[in-house]
C-alpha cells in the first residue's frame, strides 16, 4: 500500500531523514515512535508530500509519488491526514468543514456530500454539533472532526501525527476510540503517537525512529517489553 | 424669562435662516447630494478595481517568482510612494489618451483603482500572512491545489481579519476621491469648490460639505463593524 | 497681522504700518513666483499703493480657498488675486474700486475653424477656471444650450492641457492669462479667437467686510498711483 | 555603426540638458529640496503628535468608562470622517486662535497631528487587541497594576504588531502634508505648483516631485522593515 | 496560608463555583483534580484576584483579597501563577522575563535581579538559555521559565493551573521535576493537574471538584485507592 524507498530529507544543512525504507500493507496500523525531533512529522509530511523528498522514492498502491509527473493532488485525495492541532476551517462550521473537499474538487452532489457527512459525524459521536463552528467544540470534539474531513475524501490510507498529544487527557479517549473503530473496519493507517496503550492494543507494528532513521521496528509487545536497541529502551523508560 | 428667552433663540434662528451664507447652503444642497452620489459613486468602482488588483499584487508579492514579485513592488512602491495627484495627471494626460479616448470620470476611477489597489494589496497580504500555515497544509492534504486551497480556505480567512485597515483604506480613499477634481469630475468637493469661489462662504460651504462627508465615511464605518460581527464565528 | 487704525496721513511714510497682504501665484501674470520671489502686475501694484500710503507690505502665497477666510479672520489684511468684483462676493467681502479691466477671450485649438468667437461656443465643451468670470460665462452659454459641457479647473494651467490634449473644444479666460500662456509655453498648439468681451471682468482687492479704514486708504492709493503714472508704469511692464 | 549610434544617444542627451523643462528642473531643484525637507519636519512632527494621540485616543476606546469611550470615539469620527483640509481650515481660522497667536506652521503640524493621531487610535488598537489576552494575565498575576502591564508588556508587543499599517500610515501622512499648502506653509508639493503655473512644465516639474516623494516613502517603508527586522525575537 | 470561605463566582448567569469552602496551611501541597468545566481554573483565578468573586471571603496570610480596601497588586506579588499556556513575554528574553517585575515592581537592583535570575535558572536547569526568547524554547523549558519568573517575586504562595497539559509526554517530566523540588523545599503550592502520578506522589492532599463544588478531600492514597463520591470514582475511571 505505501512503499517508501531509501527516503533522504534535508532542512538546508540539517539532514532530517537519513535514508528511511518502510512499507505498510493494506489494512495494516503502523504506529510510528520516538523522540522530539527524530524526524517522525517530516516522515508523514513527506509521504503525504507536503515537503518533497531530496532522494528516493514513495508509492502509494503502486504509483510513484515522488514521479515529478504525478499529479499530487489526486493522490493526495486518496491518503487522508489528521493533524496535531486539528487545522479545523474555522470559518466554516463542522457540515461544511466535513463537505469543503468532496464538493469542491470531487464535485460530489450537496446533497449526497451533507448524506455522507453526517453519517461520519454519527460515526464519530457528533451529530449534534454539525452547525457548530469549530471556535465552539473542545479539543477533542475538534479532532474528531479533523478525522471525519480526512475520512469524507474516501481515503486509501490515513495519516496520523499525533493526533491526541494537544488533547486533555479525558478527551484524548473520545480520540482514541474513534480510531480504533477505524483500524477494527480496516482501514490502512500510520500514527505517529505517544500513546504507548493504543499503539500496544491497536498497532499491527511499531516504528522506532531516531536522528532520522528506522532504529528499530516489530510487534507492539515485542518492542515495548523487550526492546532490543538500546536507544528505544532509553526512550521507553522516560515516557512509558 | 422664558418667553422672552425663547423669542431669542428664534430670534438667532432667524438670522441663520437669513444670513447669506444660510441661502447659500440651502440653494445648492441638491447639487451638493448629486456631488455626494458622484463621491460615493467613484469611490465604490474604485474600491471594486482596487480590491481586485490589490488581490493579484498581494499574492504577487508572496510569490517566489521573482520577476512576479519584482513587478508586483515595483507597482506598490509607484503608487504608494508618489502623490496621487501626479498619478492621476499622469494618466489622464500621459497615459490613458495612449490607450483610449479617456474622459475625467473614467481616468479617474482608474487612477484611483490603481492607487488604492497598492495600499489594498499590502493590507491583503498582511491578512494571508496571518493566517496559520497549517490551514494550507490541511487544504492541500485533502487534496486541493493552491488556487482552491486560496480560494476556499485562506482568502475567506484573511479577509475577515483585516477588516479594520480595509475600512480605514475605504474611508481614506473616499476623502481622496475629491482629488480627481483636479480633473473637473464633478464630485462632492469640486462642487464644494465651485460654489464657494462664486459666493466666497468657505465656512458655511466647507462646513455642509464636511458633514456630508462625515455621514458617508460614519455609514461606511458602520458597514465594517456589521460584516466584521456577520463574520464572527465564535 | 498688523491694522491700520488712525486717520491716514497721505505722503508721510515715516510713520510705518505693516499691510499683511495675501495671494495665490498661481495666476501669470498678475501673481506668479520667479526665484522664489512674488512677482506680476497685482504684486507690484500693492506694492505700488502701499508706498504711497505709508504701509509695510508684506506678501503671502496660500491656497485661493485659504484667502477669504484669512480676510475674515484677519491673518492678513487684503487679498489681492486677480479677483473679479461680483455682487455674490459682497455679501462676504468688501472689494476695492475696480484696479483692472480684464476682459475675457476665448482660446482653441490652431486647427479649429468652427470657433471664431463667443457665438460658437454653444453646444461646445468649454473649459475655465474656478472662480474667474470666465466660469460664470461658460455657465451663461450653458444655459442658453443644454448640449454644453463645461469643464471648471482649479488651474488655469491644467485648462490649457486639456485644451492641447483636445479634451475641450475651448478655454474662456481673463485675456491677460490667456495672452501671458501663449508667450510663454513653448510649442503650443493654442490660439485665441475673437474680440475682448465681457467688460464687467473687474479685479478688485478684497478687505474684511466693515473694514472701511483700509479699504478708504486703498482707494486713495490706487487713485494716488494712477494719478502720478506709477500704475501706467506698472502696466506697461506687464502688458 | 557603433560610433553613430554613440552620437545618436548624445543628442538625445544633449536634446533633453537644453530643453526648457530640464532648465525649470534643474534651476529650481534646491528650492524643491528645500520643500522635500519641509515636508519632512512636518511630517516627522506631526507623527510624534499623532503616535501619543492615537496612543491615548486608542486606549481610551478600549476603556470601559463610558464618557471615555464617547470622547474618544467622537474624536476618531471627526477626525477620520472629514476632509482634512476642512480640518486645517477650522483649526487655523477657528479653533487655534482662541488659543494662542497661531502661525501657519505650527497649525499645519496641530492639524496632521491630530488627523493622523485618528488613524493611529484605530491601528494601535486592533494591535493591542491582537495580544493574547495571557499577557495582561501574567503581568497582573507578577503584580503589575493596568499601566505598568500596559507600558512594559501589551505595548511593546502590540507596536510590533502594528508595523506595517503604521508605515501605510506614515505613508499617507507624508502625502497629506501637501495639503497644508492651502494655509501658505512652502511644502514640497507647494513648491511644485507655484513652480508649475509660472511655467507650465507639467510633465518635468510633477515628475520631479514624485521621485521627490517616491524616495521619502521608500526610506520610510526601508526604515519599517528594519525596524520589524529588529524587533524579531525567533 | 490560603483560606476560602464560601466562594460564589458566576459569568453571567453561569453559576461557576457554588460555594467553596478551602484552607491551605504553609508549607502544604494541594492539588486540585476534576473535570473540565468544574470550576478548577476560576478558583485559582479567584485566589489571584483574576477574578472577583460574587459572594464569600478569600484570605492570604491572614489579609483579606476580597476586601475593597486591599492592595492586590501588592497582595499578587505574594503569590506566585504559573499558566498551563506558560504566558511568557515573547518580546523579552529569558533573563528579562524574569527580571522585569522585581526591577519595575519592587525595584530591586539590576545587578542584584540578574544575580537572582541566574540563580533561579540554575536551580530550573535552563543557565544555558539565559539570553534566549521564549519563541526559541520547547514548551518543558517555556514552563521552567514561567515558573522562574512567578520565583523572582519570592512568592509565600505558587498557584499551579495544569502546567504540563500543553507539554509533549517526554516533557512532562522535566517540569514535575522542578516542581517536586519547590515541594521539597517547603513551598506552600495549589496545583490543578491531571498528572495523578504527581499528586499521588507529591501532593499533601487531594481536592476533587465537580460542578463548581468541592465533592471530596483528603490524602492522596485515599482519594485514589479509595474514592468514596461515585462522581470521583467515574472520573478517576476515566483519567487514570
Ligand atoms: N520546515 C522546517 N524547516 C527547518 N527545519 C525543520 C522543518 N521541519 C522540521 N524541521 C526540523 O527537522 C527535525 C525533525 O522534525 P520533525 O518535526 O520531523 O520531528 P518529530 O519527530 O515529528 O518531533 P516531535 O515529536 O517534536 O513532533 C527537527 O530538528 C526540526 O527542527
Ligand atoms: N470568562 C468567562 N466567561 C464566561 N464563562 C467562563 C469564563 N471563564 C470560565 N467560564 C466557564 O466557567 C466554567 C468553569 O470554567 P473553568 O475554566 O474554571 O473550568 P476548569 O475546571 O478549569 O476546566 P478545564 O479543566 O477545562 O480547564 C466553564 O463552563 C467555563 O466555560
Ligand atoms: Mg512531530
Ligand atoms: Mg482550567
Amino acid at each position: 500500500m505505501i512503499k517508501v524507498v531509501d527516503v533522504h530529507k534535508s532542512f538546508g544543512k540539517l539532514h532530517v531523514l537519513k535514508g528511511i525504507n518502510f512499507n505498510v500493507s493494506p489494512r495494516e496500523v503502523v504506529c510510528v515512535i520516538g523522540p522530539s525531533g527524530s524526524g517522525k512529522s517530516t516522515l508523514l509530511r513527506c509521504i503525504n508530500q507536503l515537503e518533497q523528498v531530496n532522494e528516493g522514492r514513495i508509492y502509494i498502491d503502486g504509483e510513484e509519488l515522488t514521479h515529478p509527473k504525478t499529479d499530487i493532488n489526486a493522490i493526495r485525495q486518496q491518503v487522508g491526514m489528521v493533524f496535531q492541532l486539528f487545522n479545523l476551517f474555522p470559518h466554516k462550521t463542522t457540515l461544511q468543514n466535513i463537505t469543503m473537499a468532496p464538493i469542491k474538487i470531487k464535485g460530489v452532489d450537496k446533497e449526497q456530500a451533507y448524506e455522507q457527512a453526517r453519517e461520519l459525524l454519527r460515526k464519530v459521536g457528533l451529530m449534534d454539533k454539525a452547525d457548530v463552528y469549530p471556535g465552539n467544540l473542545s479539543g477533542g470534539q475538534k479532532q474528531r472532526v479533523a478525522i471525519a474531513r480526512a475520512l469524507a475524501m474516501q481515503p486509501k490510507v490515513m495519516l496520523f501525527d499525533e493526533p491526541t498529544s494537544a488533547l486533555d487527557p479525558e478527551m484524548v479517549g473520545e480520540v482514541l476510540a474513534v480510531m480504533k473503530d477505524l483500524a477494527t473496519e480496516g482501514m490502512t493507517m500510520v500514527v505517529v503517537t505517544h500513546e504507548m496503550g493504543f499503539a500496544r492494543e491497536v498497532g499491527d507494528r511499531v516504528v522506532f525512529m531516531d536522528e532520522g532513521l528506522i532504529v528499530e521496528e516489530g510487534l507492539p509487545a515485542q518492542i515495548f517489553d523487550n526492546p532490543k536497541n538500546v536507544r528505544t529502551q532509553l526512550f521507553l523508560s522516560k515516557v512509558l | 424669562m422664558p418667553l422672552s428667552e425663547f423669542t431669542f433663540g428664534l430670534g438667532i434662528l432667524d438670522a441663520i435662516a437669513t444670513s447669506p451664507g444660510y441661502r447659500v447652503v440651502t440653494n445648492n444642497f441638491v447639487y451638493f447630494l448629486g456631488g455626494a452620489w458622484y463621491t460615493i459613486f467613484i469611490t465604490a468602482l474604485s474600491i471594486a478595481m482596487g480590491m481586485v488588483l490589490g488581490l493579484f499584487a498581494g499574492l504577487a508579492k508572496l510569490s517566489k517568482n521573482k520577476i512576479i514579485y519584482g513587478l508586483s513592488t515595483a507597482y506598490i512602491d509607484f503608487f504608494r510612494g508618489t502623490p496621487l495627484f501626479v498619478q492621476i495627471f499622469l494618466l489622464y494626460f500621459g497615459v490613458l489618451p495612449l490607450i483610449y479616448d479617456n474622459d475625467p470620470l473614467s481616468s479617474a476611477i482608474i487612477a484611483l483603482g490603481l492607487n488604492s489597489g497598492a495600499y489594498i494589496a499590502e493590507i491583503l497580504r498582511a491578512g494571508i500572512q496571518a493566517i496559520d500555515k497549517g490551514q494550507m497544509e490541511a487544504a492541500r492534504s485533502l487534496g486541493m491545489n493552491e488556487r482552491q486551497a486560496m480560494i476556499y480556505v485562506i482568502l475567506p480567512q484573511a479577509f475577515k481579519v483585516v477588516i479594520p485597515p480595509l475600512i480605514n483604506e475605504f474611508i481614506a480613499l473616499l476623502k481622496d476621491s475629491s482629488l480627481v477634481s483636479a480633473i473637473t469630475v464633478a464630485e462632492l468637493m469640486h462642487r464644494g469648490d465651485l460654489v464657494f469661489a462664486n459666493t466666497y462662504q468657505a465656512t458655511w460651504v466647507f462646513g455642509t460639505i464636511a458633514m456630508m462627508y462625515l455621514v458617508i465615511t460614519k455609514t461606511i464605518a458602520l458597514l465594517g463593524d456589521y460584516t466584521e460581527r456577520r463574520l464572527a464565528t465564535e | 497681522g498688523g491694522q491700520t487704525d488712525n486717520s491716514e496721513q497721505p505722503d508721510v511714510a515715516t510713520d510705518v504700518k505693516k499691510l499683511l497682504v495675501g495671494t495665490n501665484a498661481t495666476f501669470p501674470p498678475f501673481e506668479m513666483q520667479e526665484d522664489s520671489e512674488l512677482t506680476g502686475f497685482d504684486m507690484d501694484l500693492i506694492r505700488a499703493i502701499g508706498e504711497v500710503q505709508g504701509y509695510e507690505v508684506e506678501i503671502q502665497h496660500m491656497d485661493f480657498k485659504a484667502l477669504v477666510p484669512s480676510v475674515q479672520n484677519g491673518k492678513i489684511d487684503a487679498a489681492i488675486a486677480g479677483m473679479s468684483i461680483t455682487p455674490e462676493r459682497l455679501e462676504s467681502v468688501d472689494f476695492t474700486e475696480a484696479y483692472f479691466d480684464a476682459g475675457l477671450i476665448v482660446a482653441v485649438h490652431k486647427d479649429n475653424q468652427d470657433i471664431q468667437g463667443t457665438d460658437d461656443l454653444k453646444g461646445k465643451k468649454l473649459a475655465a477656471q474656478n472662480g474667474t468670470i470666465g466660469a460664470a460665462y461658460c455657465d451663461e452659454v450653458k444655459k442658453a444650450d443644454a448640449a454644453t459641457e463645461t469643464r471648471i479647473f482649479d488651474d488655469i494651467g491644467l485648462a490649457f492641457m486639456e485644451l492641447e490634449k483636445g479634451g475641450v473644444d475651448a478655454v474662456v479666460n481673463d485675456h491677460p492669462v490667456t495672452a501671458y500662456y501663449l508667450k510663454t509655453a513653448t510649442d503650443t498648439s493654442i490660439k485665441m479667437v475673437g474680440d475682448i468681451f465681457s467688460a464687467e471682468d473687474q479685479y478688485g482687492i478684497a478687505v474684511k467686510k466693515g473694514n472701511t479704514e483700509l479699504l478708504n486708504a486703498l482707494n486713495e492709493g490706487l487713485i494716488k498711483i494712477k494719478e502720478n503714472g506709477t500704475y501706467d508704469e506698472i502696466y506697461s511692464k506687464w502688458f
